[in-house]
């Protein structure tokens, strides 16, 4: 097959892979996206809870961060979107009855799922950058009658990302390529497995997985840039 | 009109069941399934849900029956029902140029059937996909040979063009398909291996236990095609032989 | 649920036996990858645009596209180039026909990408102060790097670090993909085999559990050890 | 009792099994500048940092405004604030001046001054920048405003934190050591707007190493030892005629 | 020439637009103590910078012991070193005391002590640990040496940094400010030390607002003024009778 043949296949018309490619680019941005907002919030907590004084809040995090990040995804992603719904459902009939055809959201589930994990390695992120942060600066803070939460506002979080942005791009690239979890509750396909499918189906492997690859850079190059942008951000007043 | 939701891996595995770029299922099991919700006069909708979510949808009624190649083992069994079979392809041995071809022997177990010559393989390496009666049957009787296990027959067969193995044993169908494509390579077809207990009686289509009504449905519609003509008239556009088994 | 059980005490052993595979594969990966994320990640800061500019593109091309698609590249993109080669004569060959040894260089160029860009962003962290201070007393940049700016760094990336080793040890599944049947891929089969899905799963996770448990206990110790400085003094 | 403003009673403060404060007792009345001299390691900068509960006290009491701050005593012989609340609304009227200044990084000099202000006193942003402006221009170093702290030298650091902690208009005044970092025409100018600070009623606990400022300012000299009060008095009594051997050999230190 | 032992010719720095350095010229011979003195931001911390390259200077010319730093400009206005190496020998020479101490907050305090002249100098460790402990002892730490820079006070910090540099028996000293955070008692100790150091031979150059000092020890006085030595010589002179009307001013601010 020559070459104008292979980029035919990937045309936009009714017979090419082009729309294909992307719908999946389009459902790995959201699953990420929205995976990766749960994950930040889940990681400020845990990181929160993993410093904090209390003794238990410590030991749910501990238990959140190893339990979570040691569990294979695919167990937790089946768990949430089939029994979880169960659970939910039995909860519900105890209320009232109308519940009875509730239903998980498969793209939720996904995204509660991934956003779950992920939420484990922020908490192991964010603790890392918070601990970096010189103590002066926060007991600065203190020292003006700040409250915890206003510290963390203003001081902690600012301060936090210098040290805490590589580790949160790492996050975010893996999280694009999770996403592609999302295929095994149903009828949506993430850019990953869309390159398998049409693979499979017109056996050019090299390229339909190339074109998913570089679809992956580029998704890298913009988010690369934005965090090169951030990351200038949070460096200025340090060179 | 009865609804039936039909769950089928988007991963292709053609000819038998293929999303093209149309977002369109093609292949023969969607023909027959076409043909079979016909007959059974019912309203049949495919979902795509990758294979890890297949049996997990099943069980939580999220469908209601699986249509996708599942060949009927005893262990399955154990989890889910099948349907009577709809079709049974034979296993073949294919191989690289340098690989001779492999002869046909007596089963030693004295029942009077015949294997794939265990001799033959002695030494060399053969690639199976996991979790497959081929796989099973290369374990029991290619004891002397390297037995390699692949995640996916494409990706056994494409180490058999990079000499990493001898021998792959698979689908005839899929082999056939294999052959065509790289001949130019070397590959070429070694055996098509007699029938044998392990390789089953074929595949069925995946039930909930105890969903008898729709189990009897759809068997009652499998017999029905099969005397009408139209599984071989679908069976035709997709093969040579003889699908079906016997 | 008996049946479950009974299945579990089955598959026990058989997940036990992959366990080594795992380790290994992760061991060596990380060992081999987190030695190779040093030179990424100094010439990422070089100011030499010839360093620079090929340590930022490893780290994207890395970052950028799957672990799946490498893995799946360098095992069967190679082997395009073998049929009929000299290569497939040569003692080289038993390994080169070997997953594994394709798995540990995979996975260990992944690590290298991505522990190079927190130790990147960790060793920008590092005081200034500190680093003028070894400056001011002569030290080589080779020495400063190793004395301070290194330890420094480690203390600030090191529990984003213990992250990407599981990471990695969970993403040392993919080698199934190339033959080598580590835990994950070996309750994959099983899965298949069986058509049960949660049984094998929660096997191989109570296992994971057990590994990840240990790598961050003996992580926390390192931690502790070099995070003294924050303690009260004994 | 009433115009007691800072009131510390018996503190003490352990660093593992080290005893770095021993019983510490001050009193402040409105207005009274506090002057505390002591050798390195006596624990000066910790019975401040106690004070503003950024240590606590493993025993003690400290009185703000006549209000006890709750301390509540735990197992291991330490205790913790009982109510962070309380604390907070404390801190806020205690502004303090670092030794290490321990400005903001992350934000310019004048964000560093009105950062408080708004944040925690809820002053509208443009009043802050005023006043701020007014507290940069004071201690000259206003043209800096927009410059981060890395970028400026040491002396021009302590002043912007002296502003951080003037812009506040605190009760009380926690000074570390605020002219280490000056030249003696900055010191003599900083200590001019401290004093000019005490005749507006604001009273202050100053460490400082500065006889003259706490000769002529102070309206009492206290002398920290190896964690205790080893003298306290009126200046010209502590200063003219110490009574404590180890007081004695310190001040005849200043004047060699 | 053979026995100057440090030489700053025409230096000129700048921070952006902004010029900190306009041509500073200076010479030191060997056991020369020059006290170098000046207003906050006039310069002082960025000459010492400048001098073992911290800072590259924009211009001008440094010599160590006879031996030119050798500097390549480039296109852009500024320079670089042209040989690492001869940077690195030299500053082993340069030992340097920050004004912010810059302590390696991961080593302990004898670790910070014997780093460099284990790995700089090459001294045995045995040997290392032995000539940091009776530093540590001179100014006083000695019983500190286990602690973390993190856990000393602001003094005891500062003590261990004038170790740190002391252990390297460097030829020049560079001083900034090395007493800003002691007590008056532990300034006349650590004066003492230097006094010794300069009667050993040893060059030195400090910032310092200490004018006891600066008028007793020092074998000149340089005062910085906005960039620019507005004056300089023997201490009687400088002190005695300056000449600018800026030194004059600066000078009535000690004695107030
Ligand atoms: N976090 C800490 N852990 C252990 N010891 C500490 C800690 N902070 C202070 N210390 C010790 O407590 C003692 C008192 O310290 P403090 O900072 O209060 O002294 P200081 O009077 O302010 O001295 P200086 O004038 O040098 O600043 C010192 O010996 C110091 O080593
Ligand atoms: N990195 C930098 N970027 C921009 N400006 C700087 C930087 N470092 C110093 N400056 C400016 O250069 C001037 C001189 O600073 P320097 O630290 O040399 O002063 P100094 O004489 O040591 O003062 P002090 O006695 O307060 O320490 C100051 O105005 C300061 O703001
Ligand atoms: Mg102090
Ligand atoms: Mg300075």
């Amino acid at each position: 097959m020559d070459q104008a043949s292979l980029f035919s296949l990937l045309s936009f018309g009714p017979d090419g892979w082009g729309m294909r490619f992307v719908e999946g680019l389009v459902v790995t941005v959201e699953v990420s996206v929205a995976a990766y907002c749960i994950s930040l919030v889940l990681g400020l907590i845990g990181a929160g809870a993993k410093l904090s004084n209390s003794k238990v809040a410590r030991g749910v995090a501990d238990l959140y961060t190893t339990l979570v990040r040691a569990l294979p995804e695919l167990l937790l992603l089946l768990l949430i979107y089939f029994s979880g719904a169960d659970a939910i459902k039995f909860i519900l009939s105890l209320i009232s009855e109308d519940f009875d055809d509730f239903e998980i959201n498969p793209f939720a589930a996904a995204v509660a799922a991934l956003g779950f994990i992920g939420g484990a390695y922020m908490t192991e992120v964010m603790r890392g950058a918070i601990l970096s942060i010189p103590n002066g600066q926060i007991e600065a803070a203190k020292a003006c009658g700040m409250s915890r939460f206003l510290i963390l506002r203003r001081v902690i979080l600012p301060q936090m990302l210098r040290y805490a942005l590589p580790g949160m791009g790492n996050l975010w690239l893996s999280a694009t390529k999770d996403s592609s979890l999302i295929s095994v509750l149903g009828n949506t396909q993430d850019l990953l497995f869309m390159g398998y499918r049409a693979s499979a189906v017109t056996k050019h492997y090299g390229f339909f997985y190339s074109v998913a690859a570089i679809l992956f850079l580029a998704i890298t190059i913009i988010s690369m840039i934005v965090i090169k942008m951030l990351e200038a951000r949070v460096n200025r007043g340090y060179r | 009109k009865d609804k039936i939701r039909v769950g089928i891996s988007p991963e292709a595995y053609p000819p038998f069941t293929s999303l093209n770029a149309k977002n369109q299922w093609e292949g023969f099991e969607i023909d027959l399934l076409a043909a079979l919700c016909k007959q059974m006069d019912a309203d049949c909708k495919i979902v795509s849900i990758a294979w890890d979510g297949l049996i997990p949808a099943l069980n939580g009624k999220k469908i209601d029956m699986i249509f996708n190649s599942m060949s009927i083992t005893d262990e399955r069994k154990k989890v889910i029902d099948f349907s009577d079979k709809y079709y049974n392809s034979p296993a073949e041995i294919i191989g690289t140029k340098d690989a001779p071809n492999v002869t046909v022997v007596d089963n030693p177990d004295g029942k009077g059937g015949k294997i794939a010559n265990p001799a033959d393989l002695k030494g060399k390496t053969i690639g199976v996909q996991t979790a497959t009666i081929h796989a099973d049957y290369a374990a029991k009787y290619f004891k002397d040979a390297t037995v390699k296990v692949y995640d996916t027959a494409d990706n056994h067969n494409a180490d058999l063009v990079a000499g990493r193995i001898d021998y792959a044993l698979l689908d005839s169908v899929a082999a056939d398909d294999f052959v065509k494509a790289n001949a130019a390579k070397g590959i070429g077809a070694k055996l098509i291996v007699p029938a044998d207990p392990i390789f089953g009686v074929g595949a069925g289509a995946g039930l909930r236990k105890n969903d008898t009504k729709l189990k009897d449905k759809i068997n009652a519609a499998i017999k029905a095609v099969r005397a009408s003509g139209e599984y071989d008239a679908i069976a035709k556009k997709y093969f040579t032989f003889n699908i079906y088994g016997d | 649920m008996d049946e479950s059980l009974a299945l579990f005490i089955e598959i026990v052993p058989t997940l036990l036996a992959a366990v080594p595979v795992t380790l290994i594969l992760t061991f060596l990966s990380a060992i081999i990858g987190n030695t190779l994320a040093l030179p990424v990640a100094v010439g990422s800061l070089s100011p030499h645009f010839y360093l620079r500019y090929p340590s930022l593109f490893y780290i994207f091309v890395m970052r950028g596209t799957p672990l799946l698609a490498q893995t799946y590249l360098i095992y069967y993109g190679l082997g395009e180039f073998f049929p009929g080669t000299w290569v497939q004569k040569s003692f080289l060959w038993p390994y080169l026909r070997d997953g594994f040894w394709y798995a540990i260089f995979a996975f260990s160029l992944n690590t290298a990408g991505y522990t190079g860009e927190i130790l990147r962003g960790a060793i920008m962290a590092v005081p200034k102060g500190e680093i003028e201070a070894a400056r001011a007393f002569g030290f080589s940049s080779a020495l400063i790097f190793w004395r301070v700016t290194l330890p420094r760094a480690i203390q600030i990336c090191l529990p984003t670090m213990t992250g990407e080793t599981i990471l990695l040890l969970k993403a040392t599944s993919l080698a199934s993909l190339i033959t080598v049947w580590e835990v994950m891929g070996t309750a994959r089969q099983i899965q298949k085999v069986t058509f049960r899905v949660y049984e094998p799963l929660i096997a191989a996770g109570i296992l994971y559990i057990l590994m990840v448990f240990v790598l961050t206990r003996l992580m926390m110790i390192v931690e502790r050890r070099i995070n003294r400085h924050r303690l009260a003094p004994a | 009792m009433m115009d007691t403003t800072l009131k510390v009673e018996d503190l003490h403060k352990k660093f593992g099994a080290v005893e770095v404060l021993k019983g510490v007792s001050l009193e402040a009345r409105t207005g009274d500048v506090i002057a505390m001299i002591g050798s390195s390691g006596s624990g000066k900068s910790t019975l401040l940092r106690c004070i503003n509960l950024l240590e606590t006290p493993n025993s003690g009491r400290v009185y703000v405004n006549g209000e006890l701050i709750r301390m509540k005593p735990l197992h291991d012989g330490t205790a913790k604030p009982e109510d962070m609340k309380q604390v907070e609304r404390i801190r806020s009227k205690l502004a303090m001046v670092f030794q290490s200044f321990n400005l903001w990084t992350h934000r310019t000099i004048l964000e560093n001054v009105i950062e408080a202000p708004i944040h925690v006193l809820g002053l509208p942003r443009k009043e802050a920048i005023e006043r701020a402006e007014i507290l940069l221009a004071k201690v000259g170093i206003a043209e800096k405003r927009n410059f981060y702290p890395n970028h400026l030298s040491g002396g021009q650091q302590q002043r912007a934190a002296i502003a951080r902690a003037l812009a506040m208009e605190p009760s009380v005044l926690l000074f570390d050591e605020p002219t280490s970092a000056l030249d003696p025409e900055l010191v003599g100018e900083v200590l001019q707007v401290m004093r000019k600070l005490a005749e507006e009623g604001r009273t202050m606990l100053v460490v400082t190493h500065e006889m003259g400022f706490a000769r002529d300012v102070a309206s009492e000299i206290v002398f920290l030892h190896k964690g205790q009060i080893e003298e306290k008095g009126p200046p010209r009594e502590v200063i003219g005629s110490p009574k404590s051997e180890r007081l004695k050999q310190f001040l005849s230190a200043t004047r060699h």
